[in-house]
């Protein structure tokens, strides 16, 4: 069962409408946030699937439109090869028992009003019908001991802010695993918590796939810790995909231009000490949503940036195994010789 | 190495009495003319309230409650303390000697007010001898040094990006061409790309300049890039010191190896992440004896009971700059009578 | 621009269901002008006279209430209020015209000192946090909910009859003639000494209490701690950077108040005689003058609006966020 | 304050305070909305054919701008000789054409005729005689007939809708014309010829406070002279502030108050139960506590108020006042039937006796007066209730009879004829639940109601007398109404600044600001220390 | 839970549960009936007659104890009243958004815009036989604005809280939410408006019996004041009869606004002054220096 496809994200497009100002009333001309732009990608059991990106570049985004919270602008989600669309209702609670989300910041996914008994007993009877006295116990307790909360009578009767902030995350996961989903949704799960607990955390999710067989999506700006983390590490830029493929990979052969500045401009202890000298990096600021340049998004800050670059979108190209880029370099039509990645290097 | 700014045995409190949060206990630092020192720890271990105390800015109810803060001025005879400094005295010392990058720097800036006139504040206040023409070009040249055009001077905060208000935060901390500046996680906010600019730009500054930093952040993968040399806080106190190099390649304290082994690489070989167990203390109650020692995977008796003190060690290559608090690097701790008053 | 577009709508819808509300409310409440003025008068006025009054005051006719409402519309564009009943055959806004000034003048002045004064106040307690001027804030706040009434009928005993400082009621001495002469005006400023004082009073701590929060809230604040930190003076700090941000919430607050002065100073003319609007319409709903009661409260909602849209004005002024980017 | 009293007297200056609010620039003589009315000046500008005198509604007029008035046809036609030296104050003469033109504006328009004069006809025989036609008797009318005043034809003729008239510059026959007027104060002067002599006083002032606690402050601190307010306790607020000046006469005119009793339904369709109850109530307390001693009590057993009324009481009933009588009350209802028990009275069926009394919220007075009267009927064994309403609600009630028993005034003339018929008169009655115009307690007795009508249309004082009589007895048998207190057509006044005020020893007019009579009154004063 | 009391927030409930005592046993332990009239007129306090009697011997001592119901009976009605409103319109409009929170906005706009006092005094006036309910109920119907302006403002931005948003996801219903979710985190927004609307509430059926408008013949504090100022207490030196009533509400308001205080200070913990008993001045941007003799290891 391991390596299917649960949930896949097809030509997933959203765009938030922006309110219209002024003159704009009158011309009619609808503007919107282009948040995510056909995105597509698949989610298998078993497997983590990085999604690296930038403050900004709709990651957020791509996890909520897999949990559903958001309506999709076009393109499909495809559960267990069935594309599902729900809004609310049962349809919805049927959705969310597959696909469950963990938000980024354990200190405000919390009702600082309710207990850990709370949160946990509505996960539990959401989804499984009104468990009560016993069994609701034994429920409990189960799911504080999958996330490593032991004993769990300790944590029961607490209220968030009463536990650690890697605690809280914990419990957080306990409460998408109440629902015994099949996806997990983990938007930036650790980068709310301390660096000394955050691999705490990052393991137990690592634990739970390799038990439960979750498909996981992990959502983080740091993609160092996709590395460690991640089987599969997508990177993305203002809204699109522009890379993807085995963790290993994308991070120690970067294809895109952005990915490679990313990675450049990643923290490297070894960098000061090994007399690497210090980098350049991209000059200009990640580009409007409102109205995305056309062509490859990363263009105007591309130093590679040729005059098709600014007019086309580039497809996805593949790179080999499994690993894509969008990027015209790697147009074999255009470029005879194949860019070695290793002499796309910034700078210089 | 002459030092610059010299914190003896400071302790700080937050409230009095039963209640009191001790944040920092006895810290003793030394911050050398020019040099980078990075001050990394865990969230709530007390970097930022050592930062704030060192100038007094701490919010109510902060309350120094022991040491000295020696200043050695460029051009002054002797040290002066600026714990004993008179409001008046302290106003002139601030942004004079020593500037401050906020942790916050998206909140640092005041919503209804130019970034022109909150440089040229500084200047009313502390040059009040140039004329309106001076402060004016003078702003324009900051942002400039910063990479920011002069244009943006009428601009008010929330019409600038993040990265850029980080910028104006640094330009503002050269106005008055410190001897230090702190910069208490100046680039958490950001992403990556842009913390790398803006961090280099700010090296580079300092190798224009002169000044000396204080690099605060709890990514120590980014200290060990940019500073000079590092101190380890854990639960109020430092824990270990040492040359930047030092410390990546062979920390001594294990709470540092910890914290060193919770950063995956992005170069080199997977390394195997060690993490640190459990989870840090509640300041309002600290363990006894060392802080770290229920987290500590070497933990034994004494540490239990005995505060270990900030102990220099002959460092691998000689270097003196390196001391740590623990008692596994007490050779001498089998001699220890046990407990003492301390 | 959508905001102000959006604002724009609301002053309109809100006008239209207030002049609505105006001209419903008289007509679905029971009473009669005419019964109100017999009884008013006691006896002093013959059962005879009902007749003549219904005539008088045109209420002898009935139409539908759609076309009273069409009519009233029509009226109320050409700037027609009807005549006042009380004041029968004075034009409402004849009356409207004559006592609004006194309002406005009393209420206004005492308004913005109070504002200015208590957010001053406030601005040095936020800052002062902790000292003995925390002690001020339960004092005030006793004197704010004193209702406002009962600290003027004491002021008047103590200051007028008792000691006779100041005059016991009135708006200015009587027989002059209302002018910009410097004896109307002064006499007019020493009658309003004690109305205004017992305003101040109890209006004060409201202001006071609401900025000092606003202080101590601001004053945590990153931007307040860096001006600190780049060594600014005391005063720079409490006032260009803390206060001027605190004081953004108290605007529309003031900008509210100054709109309600017009509805809120009945008790106030009241006790003191005050010759202003709030009397007015206290006797205007005791002898049920419908037309008279429409107007002001016309008049009224309409202060209020404008108010608000001043409200927004100075918002949009003082706080640089909700301006649009260059 | 005291200085601005100390001011106007030193510059001969009379100043008038009313409690009644701002005024607006109105002042048509016609409108009781007017500041004219409001504040009384109306009465120093335009003035009546002949002054009479409410409290003492049984002398002859004075002849005023009549020198002599003649009756006909049964009261139904008056011819006026009018002075022939009087001129208006823009100096145009005043005739009989201008009697003759305000009769005929008054018949035109009802709106203003506030008195419901059944107006046939007016004109003008020559320049010093009208004749004036009326479609009724006018005997009970006569006195509002004469006080009526007279407006210039050649000013209202040009109006074009005399009751929307504000009349900012009036002009009329008075001694004084209009000088300034503020919402707040109205000044008048006097005029430099008058076809009497000058008065002294050289300018009024009428100052309007906002209520009677305002005035009561001013007339205190002497900054009015004079005022007509209802103050508790009088001596404490006003007199004791300068016994000397400041005093207060309130003499009785022939409008009473009176606990009106729905006699149409239980409990009091019993006329014992009316008795006995008009035996419990003190009017000593009603008249001290309930109207703090201003409104003169009325204890004589017909109603009718004293002195003004003396000379219309009945043979049998002079000096006989209501008297405090548990004792006998109680046994007037044991011989009707009625039973104590326990505490509880019983009535004649066996249900136990209680009422509601009602007045409007706010009304301390009256609502003083029930209180009082709840308490009296303890003594009986009743419980009683007392409810307020809105004033509204509480005239509506009463013309409709829906009450058990209310607080309430009478109408008043110039005889006790319109009390009386105000409680009795069956004629302008309804059933309960219609509005009634008259006898709102539904008090039914056809005696009473051809009593009535025969006096109204009486062609003499005899069989005016015998009507009176019977009306009388019927009032004392039935207890219709309980009559309580008058309303006094009083005024507190100061003697610091000006004397020659009327008193009880000199009652030559009522000294209320606002009535008619207040001209007689300022024409009379004079200043102290002269 | 952080504990919200304070020494002003003790006091004011202190205070409050004062009166609230007195408004439930008051009028049995009033030695006299309020209305009932004596012979002892206008007499100052005595031991007979604890604040003296009124121009018809009335106990006033008697009417002050009765009379702290009726206030209290409007105030706390009229302040649930509107706070249930101001939850139910506000917390609809903040959460739902769209169309719905368009005319909930527009409808509690209007509310605002209205002034209260004047529309209650007529709408009172013209009603027969105003009694508490139906006073506090008018009373209500014009405060429930100002706290449905806040409660809105503050669902729209709890709305965006992940923890809606993470209940959302786990599957509840849009009606949990509010209610289990949303609501329990405004408690103390509502509290405060209640007691801000119980000030306004009291203050407003003082107003009103005072100027006569509501009844005057159900005791409260206003009504006292109306009938001192109907017998000019003042001018005829009866202090007596209008110092008590008006001493009694300035308290009552005293002790709701130091109520409010504390919720302030709950919600806005920067608020909380200093626990008492520091020797240390705390000046904003000049942290005190302490040194300790040995100082701390
Ligand atoms: N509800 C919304 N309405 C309008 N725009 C939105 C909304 N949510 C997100 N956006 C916009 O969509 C873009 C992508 O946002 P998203 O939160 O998905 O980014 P992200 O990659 O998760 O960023 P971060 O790392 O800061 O969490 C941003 O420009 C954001 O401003
Ligand atoms: N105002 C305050 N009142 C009470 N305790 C406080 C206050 N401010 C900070 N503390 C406590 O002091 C300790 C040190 O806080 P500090 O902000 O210096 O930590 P830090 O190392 O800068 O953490 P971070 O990495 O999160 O910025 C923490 O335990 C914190 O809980
Ligand atoms: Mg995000
Ligand atoms: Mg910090």
């Amino acid at each position: 069962m391991t390596g299917e496809v649960v949930l896949a994200a097809r030509g997933v497009t959203k765009h938030f409408p922006v309110a219209r100002k002024g003159r704009q009333v009158l011309t009619r001309q609808p503007r919107a946030v282009h948040a995510v732009d056909d995105v597509s990608f698949d989610l298998r059991r078993g497997h983590v699937t990085a999604l690296v990106g930038e403050s900004g570049s709709g990651k957020s985004t791509v996890a909520r439109l897999l949990a559903q919270l958001y309506p999709l602008t076009s393109g499909d989600i495809v559960l267990n090869d069935v594309p599902t669309k729900v809004k609310r209702g049962k349809s919805f609670r049927a959705y969310c028992k597959q696909v469950q989300m963990i938000f980024q910041d354990p200190f405000a996914s919390l009702n600082p009003v309710h207990t850990i008994r709370y949160h946990l007993t509505r996960a539990l009877r959401v989804h499984h019908g009104r468990v009560k006295g016993e069994e609701l116990e034994k429920g409990l307790a189960s799911l504080l001991e999958r996330v490593n909360l032991t004993p769990p009578e300790r944590f029961l009767d607490k209220y968030p802010h009463e536990l650690s902030g890697g605690q809280r995350q914990r419990v957080a996961i306990a409460r998408a695993l109440g629902a015994d989903p099949t996806v997990l949704l983990a938007d930036e799960p650790v980068s709310m918590l301390d660096v000394s607990i955050r691999l705490g955390v990052l393991n137990l999710l690592r634990d739970l796939k390799e038990r439960l067989h979750l498909a996981i999506l992990y959502i983080t700006h740091d993609i160092a810790s996709a590395r460690y983390f991640a089987d599969t590490t997508m990177v993305m830029y203002a809204g699109q995909v522009i890379e993807g493929g085995d963790s290993e990979t994308v991070t120690q052969e970067p294809a895109h231009p952005y990915t490679q500045l990313l990675i450049r401009s990643a923290p490297d202890p070894e960098r000061a000490h090994n007399g690497v000298p210090t980098v350049t990096t991209a000059p200009g600021e990640p580009p409007s949503l409102i109205s995305p340049p056309p062509g490859c998004r990363f263009a105007p800050r591309c130093p590679y940036a040729a005059e098709k670059c600014r007019t086309a979108t580039p497809p996805r190209f593949d790179l080999g195994e499994s690993h894509y880029a969008a990027c015209w370099l790697y147009d074999s039509k255009t470029t005879d010789e194949h860019p070695r990645r290793d002499t796309v290097e910034v700078g210089a | 190495m002459t030092p610059v700014l010299e914190i003896r045995d400071l302790s700080v409190d937050y409230g009095q009495g039963e209640g009191a949060v001790h944040a920092v206990s006895s810290v003793n630092l030394v911050l050398n003319r020019g040099e980078v020192l990075g001050l990394a720890g865990e969230s709530g271990s007390g970097k930022s309230t050592l930062a704030y105390a060192m100038t007094r800015l701490l919010p109510p109810p902060g309350i120094i409650t022991g040491g000295e803060v020696l200043h050695h001025g460029r051009d002054k005879p002797a040290p002066v303390d600026v714990l004993g400094l008179s409001p008046k005295q302290l106003r002139s010392f601030r942004w004079n000697d020593i500037a401050i990058v906020f942790q916050g720097a998206m909140n640092s800036l005041n919503p209804v007010s130019t970034v022109a006139s909150q440089l040229e504040d500084i200047y009313r206040a502390h040059r009040p001898e140039m004329s309106r023409a001076q402060r004016t070009k003078r702003s324009a040249e900051l942002l400039r040094l910063v990479g920011i055009s002069a244009d943006r001077l009428g601009s008010y905060p929330h019409q600038l990006s993040g990265g850029m208000r980080q910028r104006v935060m640094i330009a503002m901390a050269l106005a008055l061409d410190p001897e230090i500046i702190i910069m208490d996680e100046p680039t958490t906010a950001l992403d990556v790309v842009m913390q790398r600019q803006i961090l280099e730009q700010m090296m580079r500054l300092r190798e224009e300049l002169g000044f000396s930093v204080l690099f605060i952040t709890h990514d120590i993968s980014l200290l060990v890039e940019f500073s000079d040399r590092i101190a380890i806080m854990y639960a109020g106190r430092i824990v270990e010191q040492a040359a930047s190099e030092d410390m990546y390649r062979a920390s001594s304290h294990p709470y540092s190896k910890g914290l060193l082994g919770s950063f995956p690489a992005l170069h080199g070989p997977r390394r195997p992440l060690t993490g640190i167990p459990g989870s840090p203390p509640d300041m309002r109650s600290v363990p006894s004896g060392c802080p770290f020692h229920p987290r500590c995977p070497s933990a034994f008796d004494v540490c239990e009971r005995e505060i270990p003190v900030l102990e220099k060690l002959s460092g691998t290559n000689g270097d003196s700059s390196r001391s740590v608090a623990c008692w596994l690097n007490t050779p001498s701790l089998s001699g220890h009578p046990g407990v003492g008053a301390t | 621009m959508r905001f102000l577009l959006r604002r724009a709508l609301f002053y309109l819808v809100t006008a239209w269901a207030a002049i609505t509300i105006n001209f419903m409310l008289p007509r679905m409440l029971p009473g009669d002008p005419v019964q109100a003025m017999i009884a008013r008068f006691q006896g002093r006025l013959s059962t005879d006279a009902i007749a003549s009054l219904y005539v008088l005051f045109g209420l002898d006719t009935e139409s539908s209430m759609l076309s009273q409402y069409l009519t009233y519309w029509g009226n109320l564009f050409k700037g027609d209020l009807g005549l006042s009943f009380t004041y029968f055959p004075t034009p409402v806004s004849e009356v409207i015209a004559q006592s609004i000034p006194w309002t406005l003048a009393l209420m206004g002045v005492t308004t913005v000192i109070s504002f200015v004064l208590g957010t001053m106040i406030g601005v040095y307690a936020g800052w002062k946090r902790g000292s003995w001027i925390d002690a001020l804030l339960p004092i005030t706040t006793f004197f704010s909910a004193i209702p406002y009434f009962w600290l003027g009928l004491i002021a008047i005993s103590v200051f007028a009859v008792s000691w006779g400082a100041f005059p016991a009621a009135g708006g200015y001495e009587p027989g002059l003639i209302p002018g910009f002469d410097w004896e109307f005006i002064s006499s007019a400023l020493y009658y309003s000494v004690l109305p205004a004082l017992t305003v101040l009073i109890s209006s004060i701590a409201g202001w006071i209490l609401g900025m000092r929060n606003m202080m101590v809230t601001v004053s945590s604040e990153d931007y307040v701690t860096v001006a600190h930190a780049k060594g600014l003076p005391e005063k720079r700090v409490m006032l260009g950077y803390a206060a001027r941000n605190a004081v953004l919430p108290s605007i529309s607050g003031f900008a509210l108040s100054l709109g309600f002065i017009v509805g809120g100073t009945l008790l106030v003319e009241m006790v003191f005689s005050y010759p202003g609007i709030g009397y007015v319409l206290f006797t205007g709903v005791n002898a049920k003058d419908y037309p008279l009661m429409q107007g002001i409260f016309l008049i009224i909602t309409m202060a209020v609006l404008v108010a608000n849209l001043l409200a927004d004005v100075v918002y949009l002024m003082l706080d640089p966020r909700t301006r649009k980017a260059a | 304050s005291s200085g601005g009293a100390t001011k106007s007297a030193a510059s001969g200056v009379l100043t008038v305070g009313m409690p009644n609010g701002p005024q607006t620039n109105n002042s048509n003589p016609f409108l009781a909305t007017s500041a004219g009315a409001s504040l009384g000046y109306r009465f120093m500008i335009y003035e009546p054919l002949v002054q009479t005198n409410p409290i003492a509604p049984s002398e002859k007029g004075t002849p005023w701008l009549a020198d002599k008035w003649e009756w006909a046809d049964n009261y139904q036609k008056l011819t006026v000789t009018t002075r022939s030296d009087v001129k208006w104050n823009d100096d145009k003469p005043f005739t009989a054409g201008d009697v003759a033109y305000t009769f005929n504006l008054l018949k035109d328009k009802s709106a203003l005729n506030t008195n419901g004069l059944p107006i046939a006809g007016a004109s003008k025989v020559s320049d010093t005689s009208a004749e004036i036609t009326f479609s009724k008797p006018q005997f009970v009318n006569e006195n509002k007939i004469l006080n009526s005043f007279i407006v210039p034809e050649h000013i209202w003729k040009d109006v074009p809708d005399p009751t929307t008239f504000t009349n900012e510059k009036p002009v009329g026959t008075g001694p004084y014309t209009l000088k300034t007027f503020t919402p707040q104060t109205v000044t008048l002067s006097v005029r430099t010829s008058y076809w009497q002599d000058l008065p002294k006083v050289p300018e009024i002032q009428y100052t309007s406070y906002n209520d009677n606690s305002a005035q009561t402050t001013a007339l205190a601190s002497g900054a009015a002279q004079w005022s007509y307010v209802f103050m508790p306790n009088f001596e404490t607020l006003y007199v004791n502030k300068d016994p000397k000046n400041h005093k207060i006469w309130m003499p009785a005119g022939l409008g009473i108050h009176a606990l009106w009793l729905n006699t149409a339904k239980a409990p009091f369709n019993n006329v014992a139960l009316r008795k006995a109850l008009n035996m419990v109530i003190d009017r000593e307390v009603i008249f001290q506590q309930g109207h703090s001693k201003l409104f003169p009590k009325v204890d004589n057993v017909t109603g009718i108020p004293s002195p003004a009324g003396d000379p219309f009481i009945a043979a049998e009933y002079k000096g006989k006042t209501a008297k405090v009588d548990v004792e006998g009350a109680k046994k007037v209802l044991t011989e009707a039937g009625y039973k104590l028990e326990g505490d509880a009275l019983k009535d004649p069926s066996g249900a136990p006796v209680t009422f509601a009394l009602t007045d409007p919220a706010g009304w301390s007075d009256y609502l003083t007066d029930l209180d009082i009267i709840k308490n009296a009927v303890k003594a009986l064994g009743i419980t009683a209730e007392v409810k307020t309403q809105t004033v509204d609600q509480w005239t509506t009630d009463f013309n409709s009879g829906a009450f058990d028993a209310t607080m309430h005034w009478t109408n008043s003339g110039a005889t006790p004829f319109e009390g009386y018929q105000n409680i009795m008169d069956a004629a302008a009655s309804k059933p309960i639940g219609e509005p009634a115009a008259n006898a709102q307690g539904r008090f039914n007795d056809p005696a009473a109601t051809a009593a009535l009508a025969a006096y109204a249309a009486a062609p003499d004082d005899a069989a005016r007398k015998t009507n009176l009589d019977l009306l009388q007895k019927i009032f004392v048998e039935q207890v219709p109404a309980i009559p309580l207190v008058s309303s006094p057509v009083g005024a507190e006044y100061s003697t610091k600044s000006w004397i020659g005020w009327p008193t009880a020893e000199d009652p030559y007019a009522p000294p209320q600001p606002t009535q008619t009579n207040a001209l007689q009154v300022v024409l009379r004063l004079k200043p102290a220390t002269a | 839970m952080k504990s919200a009391l304070n020494g002003k927030t003790i006091a004011g409930l202190s205070i409050m549960g004062f009166f609230v005592l007195i408004a439930i046993i008051g009028s049995w332990i009033a030695p006299y009936d309020p209305s009932a009239m004596s012979s002892d007129i206008m007499t100052p306090p005595s031991g007979a007659h604890w604040f003296g009697t009124t121009q018809t011997g009335q106990d006033i001592f008697s009417q002050v104890l009765v009379g702290a119901r009726g206030v209290l009976v409007v105030g706390l009605v009229a302040g649930a009243i509107a706070t249930v409103l101001s939850v139910l319109i506000g917390v609809t409009a903040g959460f739902l958004g769209g169309v719905a929170d368009e005319f909930l906005s527009a409808l509690s706009n209007i509310f605002l815009v209205v002034p209260a006092l004047p529309l209650i005094i007529i709408v009172t006036s013209f009603l027969p036989d105003a009694g508490d309910f139906l006073i506090a109920f008018v009373i209500s119907a014009t405060g429930w604005a100002w706290g449905a302006r806040i409660l809105r403002a503050q669902t729209l931005s709890l709305r965006q809280r992940d923890y809606v948003e993470a209940a959302r996801a786990t599957g509840e219903r849009t009606w949990r939410l509010i209610v289990f979710e949303v609501l329990p985190n405004l408690t103390a927004i509502i509290a405060s408006s209640f007691v801000g609307t119980v000030i306004f509430a009291v203050l407003s059926v003082i107003t009103l019996s005072f100027i006569g408008v509501a009844s005057v013949s159900n005791w409260n504090w206003g009504t006292i004041l109306f009938w001192a100022q109907n017998a000019q207490a003042l001018a005829q030196g009866a202090w007596w009869w209008f110092i008590p009533a008006g001493l009694c509400i300035a308290l009552l308001g005293t002790a709701l606004a130091l109520i409010n205080f504390g919720i302030d200070e709950y919600v806005n913990p920067r608020l909380r002054t200093s626990a008492g008993g520091s020797k240390v001045k705390m000046r904003v941007g000049f942290t005190p220096v302490l040194r300790q003799e040995g100082g701390r290891s």
